[in-house]
Order: structure tokens, then C-alpha cells, then sequence
């Protein structure tokens, strides 16, 4: 991985009413990759997403995508730049249906034929959502609007797919589902920035992990070596 | 920008040390839904103003400068009272106003706390005169006045055997039905339970429907004219074929504006004789000035002014204490008609002008006078005859009127 | 006989055509730690809303400290002694930590209307004495330097124990936990599961909703299991966490080698 | 039965009249759950537009249908161009401020609209010229005009417009996840100012349309009268379940008919005269042939608050309102 | 983090100096009158009306400000207030009962009225409490309206008149008195009546809301299912809201009643509920001194204006270009605007409606 990274965030720094919930953070993505972001609660992760996406403007620092700055770029114009969220507590639109909220996913695109086709692979990733087609989405199971907005992520072929905080809330087996899919995404060359409170299982899907702590990267590396650090170990793994 | 400017005052002020500034409020709403007739009420008020400063008039020796200040009461009685307290804080030497009976109301309080004496030009609600206020009067005539007569001429001249009733539910439209209503009753005429609407009320098919049941031969709508044409048209298109009658409020020419055809052949009543029967020349004035027609209330906003300034006039002084035993006793020839005010202050011996709808215009077609009816064109003949000399000015252009 | 603070028996709750509960029967003996378990839409937090008076049952009959709470309104149910926390965490997000607790002393104080407006001694007295109870209470919890933040400005995990000390201040013999770890670390959850220990030993029983597998099974004595609506097991952690029907549908086909990848 | 019918007709007119102004308030609040209270003065300019522009044509020989065209049509944009212009100004500013705050900007702005309206429509009512003539039919005993026809047949095409516009195009979904989710929404790549802008603008024509509806209909407009038919309307979209388009028709056509039959029948309902024996003191006069009603049709509005506040006691989002349960 | 300090504690900082502020204060309140009296008794009344309105304001306040309930019909228990004055003290029924007899009545009647209006509403929520609340507040007009037949209650549109003054100890309030050698006309007296009447309103509002009462209308504005799971009977403590506020309308209703000797429907239309409201809103929901200062605001704008617009125009342009009472409603209108969008929160915001507002990103999911 020698050529320019796909995602570059430079001293970026956000505040919320004046309290700076991130204070100056460097890292980079590059294609391909999958990196974990993990931290304590109220650490900034959430916070960092936000700011990639536009939802929240930062106070300093640049954001570039591909090498082109998107710095307080609006959310919908970097959908259409191949950008993606699966947001912490999913956001799925509860009144419409499973394959509105998934037709929604595609709503930057125009090609019908292809739009179909991926509609397919979605529903074939997650078989219980063809089931629930037809069924409003607020009245899915928790696991199951996991996996609807994980699909739903998907429709638009993003090229970067920002994952928070997936497992929060879901039973063990679908968890495990859940990680399974991110892993077969990522086999199929999207890049991901997977945000875990479950670090154990986060750490074992990526690449490249970055510790998050009150508004600051204090480790970064390879996942495997985290996983090892004995500080991570007694601050995210519970040991 | 209707309002007069006014370098002359300050061109002539320093030359003439002599002159008084007498100020004269008027009242009524300038905002809200009836505010086209608070600015017509003003525009009568103003004319006289206007007329009465170019007629140079005298007062204590001094060349007198009538101030008219014009406010916006809303419709609302606590901002009249407001009102009323800033024309009193600025020492007027008369009101004329307020509009709605409901804001005279309150309003007069306070006038009459301050001895100013205040003529309305349209609020009919017996109450305004009611209270025993010496400083309070009307020209224009009340709902217990106004009611019976239209009644009287519907009965005596239609002969109805049922008749509908329909109020706006406002102090003057349930005001003057409930008199319609007495009257008609009294005259052993059947009446239709009493349907209602509001002020603002343009589908009044539910209620027409309900009263079309009753198969009536005539209706009588209490209200203003924004709600009697569109009642009048949707009547017609029920199919009704009852005489439609109405008070002042809904007696002008918007009517067949707003009914269209329907509004042909509707009768209704003002208090006072038209201005086409009593003066043409104010008519001619207005419409100078303002360019447009006066709305309703005008004439009688005008007779108002007039009344204060002539009584003024006489006093020969702007005193209230002086010059209200003159405007109590005073004798006019007005826009609308002679003024003598009893000891209310009512309109003594108010004549009530029946008016037809014919070709799109209301055509005054009766006199009602003291619970007698006189057709109008021998009612200006007799009045031709009898006041000749004392006011042509009056009854002569009213005669070309009447005669086309 | 042992001590059952409550007891459920044959409780339902239909949405449309989801049933939600069909027929869950359990007891909860005095001073226990009690874990409910189960896939995610099995009804959890649905028995939680019947038994906190938030939702009526269909069928079935609670009964609670020797009394029926069957369709009485929440506050009745708090009143009773029963108080809880919620999944997605409903503090009074813009009142003050403090006022939080303060508020969970309503239903265990009465000055009304002209207390307030007289300022009467009593009345005096009994708010000087809730304010004492929520800075205890607080200090209980761990967030006593936070009286004065404003509840929403509070990280996650400390949200989730100013929940637990609002729903203490009700003075409640049990107290029932919608998810308190969701979202924690594993760090943050063990401290966690410390403080839920420190209220059963404190005297409050404790019913437990919990996805984390190694929480639930490290502080509970008993565990129901709920799978759409109907219990699938009930028993000890080791005989829950062997159970096929549990494996199944909640914990993974890996068995507990999941439990492991999971927390 | 004569009567009723009447009485079913005159209120679907009226109801079609509330039916779609409501359609412009439900627009609107179904996508960023706030009460435009500045629509009503929006149906006032676009009724204003259009007097205008009748007025002007009134004598130039067209055809009467193509004449209330042209004024519509001149209409529709004036009123989208407000309807953006209320968003912008009063309410885009304040899309993350309580919930009251934009009601207050929209009172605000609905003074401002209407005192421009006086100064360029004058303080007068304006009568609507009366090109279109108008035909009386008789069904089954009841009058029916063409207007009353046109003005049903065109709320229920809006309807169905609307229906499909929401439910069957890319538009109407993403305008739906917007109001569920603006954020979320923006992330799938919808540009929410825009999605809201245009639902505004639509909700204006439709304001337009009604405008104009209201205007050749009653032949009269006047610069307040947008508050009052907003109230009402405002009532039936909520009676139907407010950001609901279906719910904002059902609920204006509902709102119609009971004014109507509430002003026909009240009085007949609580005639004194009809229970005799419980007032044996009106005996004399009901004999007499009077009728001694308790309530009348001055208690028309108060019947229909009353259904409206009995049916949201009973269904409190509404006739056709999703009830959003409140999960804890 | 930011800390929360409450209000009073600003005040509590130095004893000595808020008595001396408060004393000061109290000087400038009593002296007032006399100062607006010198440029036109109009302006006492506009303080009279102002205070007025401030008290309907406080009253509304507790039911939107404290427990977070949109009233639209407010103005119905103003309505009722001034009606059971008027009833009770006027040729009407031929009752001339006194003054310190009906205010309580009224307050009670209101309080009432309120409860009634709270009772079927109480499942309610937002946009539709606000649509029933004004339906309430339009049948009581209605009903006003109507009552004059078959049986003459109401008198009415032609509303009821000659009601009687507030007389206290033989001391009419319309008439001009002396005091010593200070001429206190009408209006004064009125005003100080109201100025007793508003601290005693203000005063009850500030122990309410910092009352275990306060704080439950608190918890039920936040979260309602968090309340009640609370231990909050949320019927109980909203029913409580409407009465207390509907009992502050009827009070302040009584004394319009009495000031104004003649009333009629038309006072107690929805515009007036409306009116009351923006003065909530756009002082500062829930802040009591943001209140009040919304209506002494709202209540002397419009009246500024009328003094102004015309000599302003005639100083700049010679004569009004445009009619001077236009000009007022825009600015008016245009003030409403202007002013929520810089301080959404209101003019004075309350602690709880700043922090709402800090919450920029009000709907980001969790
Ligand atoms: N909308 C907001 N307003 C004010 N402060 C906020 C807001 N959102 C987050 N914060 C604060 O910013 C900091 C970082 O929050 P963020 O949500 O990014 O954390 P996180 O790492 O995602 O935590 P979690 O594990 O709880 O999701 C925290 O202190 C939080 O309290
Ligand atoms: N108010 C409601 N309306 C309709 N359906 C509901 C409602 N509340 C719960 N449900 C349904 O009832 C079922 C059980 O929901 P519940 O919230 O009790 O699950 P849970 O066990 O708590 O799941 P999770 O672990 O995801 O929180 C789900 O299918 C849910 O969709
Ligand atoms: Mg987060
Ligand atoms: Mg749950």
C-alpha cells in the first residue's frame, strides 16, 4: 500500500457548543483496507464519523477523500463522492417499508437494471430481509434493522463504508452475523472504518486499528499488535 | 398616501398669530377584517375636516384649523380604550367614532369621563346611548330604530306569511334581527327559528339549505355586505326564490358585485336619507377627494365631523363644556338627512331609507318615518315642497337623482 | 417457602399480529439477581413495559410484594416498589443530574401546591432532605462530582448509572435493568457489573436484561431465557448457557466458544 | 332526505375546499412535522393572483375556463415563490430550534403577508368577476352547481396526484425518509434543503389551487381571509392525522359534512319542543307552533369541535394517522 | 462541561445588594404611573393592559413553559374569569357582588374550566393537544356568544355592560382620587392593584416551579414515560398545570372586566390566545422574567409603533407614504420574526430551553 491514501484526516478538531469533543487527530485509510476505530464512551469516535460525513462541522483541520479536500462537504454530495454510514443506532426510516428504506439506499443512482441486481445481493447477504420485504422498518427486531442499514449502505456501492458501532444491542448470533458480512464485504474491496465498543471482534475483522481517548489518538497500528498490547488489553478488552 | 400635506399650516401659523388648532379624532379600525369601512368612516371625517378648514370658519375670533387624528382601534375594546385614552391625552376637542358598538362601548367611558363628546357614525347597539351619558351620541340610527322599519316595509309591502331569519352572531347583525324578529312577530308573521353564521362565514349553504325547508317567502340576513353576497348567491343557487332583506350593514353596491345576478331585487335599509336624497354634493365630494365610492358608513362619519364643528361654530368656542349644550340642541342638514339628537343622543325622529337592488345599483325606493312609509319619490317631492327654503342644497340635486 | 417478590404467571402481550410475550410464567426470589435473556424482538423489553405498568398484558397476572399489580399505571407500579431504567437511555436530558434524582424522590415525597406556594417548614425540611437523598445517591453511583452537568452532556456509560440512581431514588424493592451495559467497554462493563452487585447487596433486587453474555452469566443466580415471546429455558447460567434450544437461537452455533469472541 | 342530501352535498363542497388546503399543511408538516401557520395567507395570494389576473382578462373575450387558467396558472408560481420564500426566511433558520420557535416566526409572517396584501389588494372584500356562469343541477332534489362538481372532482385528482406522487416516485420516498430522518436521509445522498424546499413549494400550489378554488367558488377575497379556512383546514388535516395525505383529505371532506349537517340539524336535535314533557313550561308555546331549540346553528362550530376532539380522544394521531407508539 | 447554577443563586450572591436592587426597583415600579402619566394617561393603560397580560402570560407559562403543554385556548379561561365578573357584578342579573368576593370566584370557576379542558386532553400530545386546546378555547367563545337564548345567560354578542368598577374599602378604581396633594386618576389605581396582583402572581410562579410540583412538570416536558415510570401520576400533575394556569386567566379575566366595565365575546378570540403565547415563546418559555418581559414587550411595541410611525414619516418624507397603521403590522410582524430567529430560545431563555437549543443536532439518530 504505497499510493495515496483513499481517506486522510488532518488535524481535525470538533466541538460541541464550545467543549471540543475531538481535539486534532491525524490518521489515513487507504483502499482496500479495513481499519477499527475503538475508544471509551464519550472518547470522540461517533464524533470523528460525524465529521467525515458532513453531519457536523469541524472547527479545524482538513478532510480529504481520494485527494480531494471535503472539509464541511454536505452529506448527500459526498454519498455521490462513494462515501456510505451505517450510523450508531442504524437509522432506519421506521414508516417505510424494508425494500423502501433499501430503494433509498440507491437514491443517488439511476441505472434500474443494476439497482435490481444489487437489490438481489442484498436480500441474498441477509435472507430474513426478503422475508420482512414488504414489513415497515421500525417494526424489524433491532438485529434485523442492524442488517438493514448495513444493506441498505451497500445500495449506494459505496467505496468507503463507515461502520458505527454495529453489534451494539444485538444478541450474540447475530453479532456473529453481522461481523461475517462486514468481513465479506471487505473481501469484495470495499474500504471500512469499522467503530467497535466490542474491540475483541473488531480487532480481529480489520487491518489496522486506532485507539481513540478523550478526543486523541494515543496508539495506533496493526490490529493483531493491539490486540496484543497489554494497555489495550486492560483498558478495551477487559483483562 | 391619502393624506393631506401640510406646509400650508406652517406657512401660515407664523402669519397668522390669530389661529386656533381645534383637533378632532376619529376611531374605528384601520386593521383587521372590517378595516375598508374604519378607512371609509375616516374618510367622511376627513372630507368634513377638510371642507370645514377651507371654508375658513371662525372661532372666538380666531381663524380655526381643524386637526383630524385618525386611529386604528382594531375592532378590539381594550386597544379602543387605549385609544380613547390617547385622543383624550391629546386633547381632542371631539370624537368621531368609534365604529363597532363593541369598542364604542368601553370607549365612551372614557370619553365621557374626560366631558369630550363623541358622535358614532355607526355603532347601532342601543347601549352606546343607553347608559345616560351626556356626552355620547350617534347619527346614525339603532338596531331598535332600523330593525322594525325594514320589518314594517317587508310586511306592509311583501306580505310574507314565513319568514327566515339568518344573524352574523355579532352585536349589530343578531342585534338588528332580534328587533326584525319582534317586529314581524308582532305583525302575527311566522318566523323561521333563527340561523346563524359568523362574521366570517362565506358557505352558508347548511344554513340556507335548513332554511329553505321552512319554505319562507322572505329571508332577513343581519350583517355586512361580505357575508350577504355570498349568502345571496348561494341562496339563488339553492334554488330560493324568498325576497332577501338586510340591514345598512349589507346595503350597498358590493352586494350585486358579490351575488352577481342574484343580488337582484334584495331590498334593505339605511338609517337617514342616501346621500343621493340628501346631498349629492358630499357624494361628488368624496369621490373628488378619495377616489372611490364611499363604502357605508361614510356619509354619516361626515355628518358627525360636521355636527362637532358646527356646534363648535356656534359656541364659538372648542370647549367641551361650552359647546356641548349646542351640539345636545343642535339642528343640521347633513349628508344623511336633518340631525336633531334627543336627550340619549340618539338621531331624533331618524328617517329609514328602503333601497332595491335594480340593474346592480340600490335604489332607495321608501321613507320610513315614525312607523310611517312614504314612497321615495313623494317623500323628496313633500320635502321639496315643505323645505325649499331651508334646504335646497339638500333636496334639489337629490330630485335629479331619484328622477333618473 | 422462599421469599418470591414476584411472581408472573402466563403473561401475553400481542402488537397487531406480533406476539410479543405468549404465556411467560416465572418467580424472582427477594435479594436475587435476575437475568433475562433473549434474541433480539423476543419480548424482553415488552415484559419490562407490562410489568412497569406501561403496557396492559393480554392475559396473565403479576403479582408483586404479596400484592396484584395487573393493570396498574406506572406511577402506581413505581409507588409499589418497582423501578427501572431504559434500553434507549430517557433521562430528563436537559434538567441537571442533580434535578434527575431530585425527580426520582417525587413518589416518596407529598408537599403539593400550597406547600409550595407558602413555603411551609414542612416543606422546607422535605426538600432539604430529597436534595440530601440525590447527593447520596449520586455519590452511590459514582457521579457525585456531576451533580451539576447536564444529564445530556454526560458520556454514555455514566448516563446509563444516573438512570440507575434516578430509578434508586424511588426507594424500589426491585429494580429492573433494560441494558445498562449496551454500548460500555468491557472495562466499563465489569465496573458495571460491581455496582449491580453492591444494590442487591444493598438489599434491591435486581432483574437484568443484558445481551452481554459474560455480564449476565457472571452476576446472575437464575436466567430466563425468551425467544418470540415464549420462554425457551429458565434455570442457573450453567445450565442455560448448555442449553441447546439457548445455543440455538441466542448464542451462536459455536456455543461457548461464541461467548468468548463476543465479549 | 331531500334536505340531507343537500345538506351531504353542500358539505363535500366545503369539505373539498378544507380537503385541500389541509393537503398543503399535511405537505408540509409530513416532512419537517411543522405547522405552516402561514398557509392560510398563502391561499390568500394565491386567490389575490388570480382576482387579479380575472379581473384584468375579465373582458378580453376568452373563454371563461381558459381565463380562470391563465389566473391559476399565474397563481401557482406566485405562491410557490412565497411558500419558498416563508421557508427560507422563517423557518429553514430555525429547523434545530424548539419546537414553538417557528410557530412564532410563522404568526410573524403571517401578519407580514397579510398587511402586504392590504397595501397591494386594498382593505376592500374584492369581488371575484363572475365570468363562469353557473349551472344548477338537480340530483334527487337537491341544487348542485358545476363549481361545487369541479371543485370535488379536482381535490380528489390533487389526491390522487399527491398519493402517487409520495408513495410511487423517487421524489415522494425520499421526501418521506427525509421527514423520518433528515440526517440519515442526507446520507443516502438526498440534499434535505432542496427535498424541503420543493415539498413547501408544493404544498403553495396546492394553496394556489385552493385559493383559487375559494375565490370563484364564494366570488369574493379578502386580505384575511386565509386565517380562518387555515384554522379550519388546519383541523381537518389533524382530524385526519396531520402528515397524512389521505388522512388530510378524509379529515377536510369529514370536517365539511359536519359542519354542514351540524348547522342543518342541531336545532332539530335539541328542539324542546320535542320532549314535551321535560319542559312542560314551553308547552304554550310550542303549541303555537315555535320552534325552541337549545342549540342552534350558531353551535355548528362547537359540534365540530366536538367530533374533532371526541374522535382524538378516542384515536389521539388521527383518523388515518400512524400512531407512532411510544416505545420505551 | 458546563455547570447549571440556578438563578437564584445570582441574587442569593450578596443579601445587601439585592435588597438595595430590589428596593430600587420597587421605587422605580411605584413611580412609574406618575412618569408615564406625564406624556399621556394612554400609557398608564398600555402599563395596565401590559400587566395584564403579563399575568395571562405567567398563567400560560405554567401550562407550556413548566409542563411543556401547547395551549392554544388560552384565552377561553380569561374568557371565563372576565364573564364570572361580569355576571356577578353588573345590571345584568341585578348582582353587584364585591370585588375581593368574585376574583376568587372566577379563579375557581377558570380552575374549573381548566380541569375540564385537561381531563379528555390529557393523552394528547403536541400538535394535537394544541388543535383541541383551541377548539376548547373557540366553544367557549361560541358558547358566550350564544348563551342569550332561549335562556338570556350571557347577554350574548351584545356583551354585558355597565359592569362594575373595582371599589376596596369605598374606594372606586374609575374615577380620579387624591392622595394627599397627588391627583391618582383611574388608571393609576388600577395600576398598582395590577402591580400587587402581578408580584403576587410572580412570586407563586417562582416557589411553583422550584417546587417538587416544578420539578414534575419538568420531568413530564422532558419525558413523559420516563416520568410516569418515575413514580409522576402525569394525569394528576398536568391537570394540576391547567388548573393553576387556567386559575391565573380567570383572575386576570376579572380584573379586565372590571377595568374595561363592558365586555363581549369579541375580547376572547383566538388571536388572543395566540398573542399570549408568541409573549411565552418569544420572552423565554419557562423563564418567568423572560415572560413577563414578552408581554410588557409585545404589549408596548404595537403601541410604540402607533406613536412613532406617523411623526417619523413625516420627518423624513413630509407626509406618510404609507398609512401609518400598515407600517405598525409589519414591523410588528416583522419584529416576531427577527426575534426568534436571533434568540430562538426567546428573548430570556430559561436554563433547560438553552441547553435544548445547545442540542444543534436535535435528530441524529442515538
Ligand atoms: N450533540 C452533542 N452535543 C454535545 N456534546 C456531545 C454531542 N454529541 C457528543 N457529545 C460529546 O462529545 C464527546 C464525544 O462523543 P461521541 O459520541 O463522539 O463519543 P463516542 O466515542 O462515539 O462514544 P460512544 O461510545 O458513547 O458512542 C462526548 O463527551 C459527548 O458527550
Ligand atoms: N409498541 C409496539 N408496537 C408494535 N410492535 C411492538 C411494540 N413494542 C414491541 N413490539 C414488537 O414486539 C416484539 C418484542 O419487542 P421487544 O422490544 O420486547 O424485544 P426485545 O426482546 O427487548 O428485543 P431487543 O433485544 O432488540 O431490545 C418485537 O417484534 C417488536 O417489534
Ligand atoms: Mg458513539
Ligand atoms: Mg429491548
Amino acid at each position: 500500500m504505497t499510493k495515496s491514501p483513499m481517506l486522510r484526516v488532518a488535524g481535525l478538531a470538533v466541538a460541541y457548543g464550545g467543549i471540543r469533543a475531538i481535539k486534532g487527530i491525524d490518521f489515513e485509510i487507504y483502499g482496500g483496507e479495513t481499519v477499527t476505530l475503538i475508544g471509551a464512551n464519550g472518547a470522540g469516535k461517533t464524533t470523528t464519523l460525524r465529521a467525515i460525513t458532513g453531519l457536523v462541522p469541524p472547527v479545524a483541520g482538513s478532510i480529504h477523500l481520494n485527494g480531494r479536500d471535503i472539509t464541511g462537504a454536505t452529506s448527500f454530495s459526498l454519498v455521490r463522492q462513494g462515501l456510505a454510514m451505517v450510523p450508531e443506532g442504524r437509522g432506519v426510516f421506521p414508516q417505510l417499508t424494508v425494500s423502501e428504506n433499501v430503494a433509498m439506499g440507491a437514491y443517488i443512482r439511476d441505472d434500474k437494471a443494476e439497482i435490481a441486481r444489487d437489490v438481489e445481493r442484498v436480500f441474498s447477504l441477509f435472507p430474513r430481509l426478503r422475508e420482512r420485504a414488504q414489513q415497515s422498518a421500525g417494526t424489524l427486531s433491532g438485529g434485523e434493522q442492524q442488517m438493514l442499514a448495513i444493506g441498505r449502505a451497500l445500495m449506494s456501492r459505496p467505496k468507503l463504508l463507515l461502520l458505527d458501532e454495529p453489534s451494539m444491542g444485538l444478541a450474540p448470533v447475530i453479532v456473529q452475523k453481522v461481523f461475517a458480512v462486514i468481513e465479506s464485504i471487505a473481501r469484495d474491496g470495499v474500504t471500512i472504518l469499522l467503530v467497535e465498543q466490542n474491540a475483541n471482534l473488531a480487532l480481529r475483522t480489520s487491518d489496522r486499528a486506532y485507539v481513540l481517548e478523550s478526543g486523541l489518538i494515543t496508539i495506533a497500528g496493526k490490529s493483531a499488535d493491539l490486540l496484543s498490547d497489554p494497555k489495550v488489553r486492560a483498558a478495551y478488552l477487559g483483562e | 398616501g391619502k393624506e393631506e400635506p401640510k406646509p400650508a399650516a406652517k406657512a401660515a401659523a407664523p402669519a397668522a398669530p390669530e389661529s386656533i388648532t381645534i383637533r378632532i379624532g376619529h376611531v374605528g379600525p384601520l386593521t383587521g377584517g372590517i378595516a375598508h369601512l374604519g378607512k371609509d368612516n375616516e374618510n367622511g371625517a376627513r372630507l368634513a375636516v377638510d371642507e370645514a378648514n377651507a371654508a375658513g370658519i371662525k372661532i372666538d375670533g380666531k381663524a380655526a384649523k381643524f386637526e383630524l387624528i385618525a386611529e386604528d382601534d382594531q375592532a378590539d375594546p381594550k386597544v379602543g380604550t387605549t385609544v380613547a385614552q390617547k385622543l383624550v391625552d391629546a386633547k381632542v376637542a371631539g370624537i368621531v367614532g368609534h365604529l363597532n358598538s363593541g369598542v364604542t362601548i368601553p370607549a365612551s367611558e372614557i370619553y365621557n369621563q374626560a366631558g369630550i363628546p363623541m358622535i358614532s357614525g355607526s355603532a347601532t347597539n342601543p347601549q352606546v346611548t343607553e347608559r345616560g351619558y351626556k356626552v355620547t351620541f350617534r347619527v346614525v340610527g339603532r338596531d331598535d330604530q332600523q330593525g322594525p322599519a325594514i320589518a314594517q316595509y317587508l310586511s306592509a309591502e311583501r306580505k310574507p306569511k314565513v319568514v327566515g331569519l339568518i344573524d352574523d352572531a355579532t352585536a349589530y347583525g343578531e342585534g338588528i334581527a332580534n328587533e326584525v324578529e319582534k317586529t314581524l312577530k308582532a305583525a302575527g308573521i311566522k318566523v323561521l327559528p333563527r340561523e346563524k353564521g359568523t362574521d366570517k362565514t362565506t358557505d352558508w349553504k347548511a344554513v340556507l339549505t335548513k332554511v329553505r325547508r321552512g319554505n319562507p317567502d322572505a329571508v332577513f340576513y343581519g350583517g355586512m355586505d361580505a357575508t350577504g353576497g355570498p349568502l345571496l348567491k348561494q341562496s339563488r343557487e339553492l334554488g330560493m326564490k324568498a325576497v332577501f332583506s338586510f340591514g345598512d350593514g349589507a346595503c350597498t353596491n358590493k352586494m350585486s358585485e358579490l351575488a352577481g345576478p342574484a343580488a337582484e331585487g334584495m331590498i334593505c335599509s339605511q338609517a337617514g336619507l342616501p346621500p343621493q336624497a340628501a346631498s349629492k354634493k358630499f357624494l361628488d365630494a368624496y369621490k373628488a377627494k378619495f377616489n372611490v365610492e364611499p363604502i357605508l358608513y361614510a356619509p354619516f362619519t361626515y355628518d358627525a365631523a360636521n355636527l362637532l364643528i358646527a356646534a363648535m361654530t356656534k359656541a364659538n368656542s372648542a370647549d367641551p363644556a361650552k359647546y356641548l349644550p349646542e351640539l345636545a340642541s343642535i339642528s343640521h342638514a347633513g349628508a344623511t338627512g336633518k340631525i336633531k339628537f334627543d336627550e340619549k343622543g340618539d338621531r331624533k325622529d331618524a328617517e329609514i331609507t328602503i333601497f332595491t337592488m335594480k340593474g346592480g345599483k340600490i335604489e332607495p325606493t321608501a321613507v320610513l318615518q315614525g312607523g310611517k312609509s312614504t314612497k321615495f319619490d313623494d317623500f323628496i317631492k313633500a320635502a321639496a315642497a315643505a323645505a325649499a327654503p331651508a334646504a335646497p342644497a339638500a333636496a334639489e340635486p337629490a330630485k335629479d337623482e331619484a328622477k333618473k | 417457602m422462599t421469599d418470591r417478590l414476584l411472581v408472573c404467571d402466563g403473561l401475553a402481550k400481542r402488537f397487531g399480529g406480533v406476539h410479543a410475550l405468549d404465556g411467560v410464567s416465572f418467580a424472582i426470589e427477594r435479594h436475587a439477581i435476575y437475568g433475562l435473556i433473549g434474541p433480539n424482538g423476543a419480548g424482553k423489553t415488552t415484559l419490562f413495559n407490562l410489568l412497569t405498568g406501561i403496557y396492559t398484558a393480554d392475559a396473565g397476572r403479576m403479582q408483586f410484594a404479596g400484592g396484584t399489580i395487573d393493570g396498574l399505571s406506572p406511577d402506581r407500579v413505581c409507588e409499589r416498589g418497582i423501578a427501572r431504567t431504559f434500553q434507549n437511555i430517557r433521562l430528563f436530558a436537559n434538567l441537571s443530574v442533580l434535578e434527575n434524582v431530585m425527580i426520582g424522590r417525587h413518589v416518596r415525597t407529598k408537599a403539593g401546591v400550597f406547600g409550595a406556594v407558602f413555603r411551609t417548614r414542612a416543606t422546607q425540611d422535605e426538600e432539604a432532605r430529597i436534595e440530601r437523598r440525590a447527593h447520596e445517591l449520586l455519590d452511590y453511583v459514582g457521579l457525585a462530582d456531576r451533580a451539576n452537568d447536564i444529564a445530556r452532556s454526560l458520556p454514555y456509560g455514566e448516563q446509563r448509572r444516573l438512570e440507575i440512581a434516578r430509578a434508586l431514588a424511588t426507594e424500589p424493592h426491585l429494580l429492573a435493568l433494560d441494558e445498562p451495559a449496551a454500548g460500555m467497554n468491557s472495562t466499563e462493563k465489569a465496573a458495571l457489573g460491581e455496582l449491580i452487585k453492591r444494590i442487591r447487596t444493598d438489599g434491591v433486587t435486581v432483574l437484568l436484561i443484558e445481551h452481554d453474555v459474560k455480564l449476565v452469566m457472571g452476576i446472575c443466580e437464575h436466567i430466563l431465557v425468551l425467544d418470540y415471546g415464549k420462554q425457551i429455558a429458565e434455570g442457573v447460567p450453567e445450565d442455560v448457557r448448555r442449553d441447546r434450544r439457548v445455543i440455538e437461537a441466542y448464542l451462536g452455533t459455536v456455543g461457548d466458544d461464541s461467548i468468548k469472541v463476543a465479549t | 332526505m331531500e334536505t340531507f342530501l343537500q345538506q351531504l352535498f353542500n358539505g363535500l363542497t366545503l369539505g373539498a375546499v378544507y380537503a385541500v388546503v389541509a393537503l398543503g399543511y399535511t405537505m408540509v408538516y409530513g416532512i419537517i412535522q411543522l405547522i405552516n401557520f402561514a398557509h392560510g395567507e398563502v391561499v390568500m395570494i394565491g386567490a389575490m393572483v388570480a382576482f387579479t389576473i380575472i379581473t384584468l382578462l375579465a373582458n378580453s373575450g376568452l373563454p371563461p375556463v381558459a381565463i380562470v387558467l391563465i389566473g391559476t396558472s399565474c397563481a401557482i408560481p406566485v405562491c410557490m415563490i412565497v411558500g419558498y420564500a416563508l421557508e427560507r426566511i422563517a423557518y429553514r433558520p430555525l429547523r434545530n430550534a424548539p419546537r414553538l420557535a417557528p410557530l412564532i416566526t410563522a404568526i410573524g409572517m403571517s401578519i407580514v403577508l397579510q398587511h402586504v396584501a392590504m397595501m397591494v389588494w386594498s382593505r376592500n372584500n374584492l369581488a371575484f368577476p363572475q365570468i363562469i356562469k353557473t349551472e344548477t343541477y338537480d340530483i334527487a332534489g337537491a341544487s348542485v352547481t358545476n363549481i361545487q362538481i369541479v371543485i370535488v372532482i379536482l381535490c380528489l385528482v390533487l389526491m390522487g396526484g399527491l398519493l402517487w406522487l409520495v408513495h410511487r416516485t423517487r421524489l415522494g420516498i425520499s421526501m418521506r425518509a427525509t421527514a423520518q430522518n433528515p440526517r440519515v436521509a442526507g446520507l443516502m445522498g438526498v440534499n434535505i434543503n432542496r427535498e424541503i424546499a420543493i415539498t413547501f413549494a408544493i404544498g403553495a400550489a396546492l394553496g394556489a389551487v385552493a385559493g383559487v378554488m375559494v375565490g370563484s367558488y364564494y366570488g369574493i377575497a379578502h386580505y384575511q381571509m386565509g386565517a380562518l379556512l387555515g384554522l379550519k383546514a388546519f383541523c381537518a388535516a389533524v382530524l385526519g392525522g396531520i402528515g397524512n395525505v389521505p388522512g388530510a383529505m378524509v379529515g377536510g371532506l369529514l370536517l365539511g359534512v359536519i359542519e354542514a349537517l351540524g348547522a342543518g340539524y342541531i336545532g332539530d336535535l335539541t328542539d324542546l319542543c320535542a320532549v314535551p314533557w321535560l319542559f312542560a313550561g314551553l308547552a304554550a308555546r310550542c303549541a303555537a307552533g315555535e320552534h325552541i331549540s337549545l342549540f342552534g346553528s350558531n353551535y355548528q362550530d362547537v359540534f365540530a369541535f366536538l367530533v374533532l376532539i371526541a374522535v382524538l380522544v378516542l384515536r389521539p394521531s388521527g383518523l388515518l394517522g400512524e400512531r407512532v407508539g411510544d416505545r420505551a | 462541561m458546563p455547570h447549571v447554577k440556578s438563578q437564584s443563586h445570582h441574587l442569593m450572591r450578596s443579601p445587601v445588594l439585592a435588597w438595595v436592587g430590589i428596593a430600587l426597583i420597587a421605587v422605580a415600579l411605584i413611580a412609574l404611573p406618575f412618569a408615564l402619566a406625564q406624556i399621556g394617561t394612554a400609557w398608564v393603560r398600555i402599563a395596565n393592559l401590559a400587566i395584564l397580560f403579563a399575568l395571562l402570560a405567567l398563567g400560560l407559562n405554567i401550562v407550556v413553559g413548566f409542563a411543556g403543554l401547547l395551549d392554544l385556548g388560552y384565552i377561553a379561561f380569561f374568557a371565563v374569569g372576565a364573564y364570572c365578573y361580569a355576571l356577578l357584578a353588573s345590571p345584568h342579573f341585578g348582582l353587584h357582588l364585591p370585588f375581593w368576593l368574585i376574583l376568587p370566584i372566577g379563579a375557581l370557576v377558570a380552575c374549573l374550566f381548566g380541569v375540564l379542558l385537561g381531563a379528555p386532553t390529557l393523552k394528547l400530545r403536541g400538535d394535537y393537544l394544541a388543535i383541541v386546546t383551541l377548539g376548547f378555547g373557540e366553544i367557549v367563545r361560541v358558547f358566550l356568544n350564544n348563551l342569550a337564548r332561549p335562556i338570556n345567560i350571557t347577554n350574548g354578542p351584545q356583551g354585558i355592560s355597565r359592569i362594575d368598577p373595582v371599589s376596596i374599602g369605598g374606594i372606586k378604581f374609575n374615577t380620579t382620587g387624591k392622595v394627599f396633594d397627588l391627583a391618582i386618576s383611574g388608571p393609576m389605581k388600577y395600576y398598582y392593584l395590577l402591580l400587587i396582583v402581578l408580584i403576587i402572581a410572580i412570586v407563586i410562579n417562582i416557589r411553583l416551579q422550584n417546587s417538587r410540583i416544578g420539578r414534575a412538570w419538568e420531568a413530564i416536558r422532558e419525558d413523559e414515560i420516563a416520568a410516569r415510570a418515575m413514580g409522576i401520576n402525569t394525569t394528576q400533575i398536568k391537570l394540576l398545570a391547567f388548573a393553576m394556569g387556567a386559575s391565573f386567566g380567570g383572575i386576570a379575566g376579572g380584573i379586565f372586566a372590571a377595568i374595561q366595565q363592558f365586555i363581549s365575546p369579541e375580547s376572547f378570540v383566538l388571536v388572543e390566545s395566540i398573542m399570549v403565547l408568541s409573549m411565552v415563546v418569544l420572552g423565554g418559555m419557562g423563564n418567568i422574567w423572560g415572560v413577563v418581559a414578552g408581554a410588557v414587550l409585545l404589549s408596548f411595541v404595537p403601541e410604540i409603533l402607533r406613536y412613532t410611525v406617523l411623526p417619523v414619516q413625516n420627518a423624513l418624507f413630509g407626509r406618510a407614504i404609507v398609512e401609518p397603521e400598515v407600517i405598525r403590522m409589519l414591523l410588528f410582524g416583522l419584529a416576531l420574526v427577527a426575534v426568534m430567529l436571533y434568540r430562538p430560545a426567546g428573548l430570556f431563555p430559561s436554563a433547560v430551553r438553552r441547553r435544548e437549543l445547545a442540542k444543534a443536532d436535535a435528530r441524529l439518530p442515538a
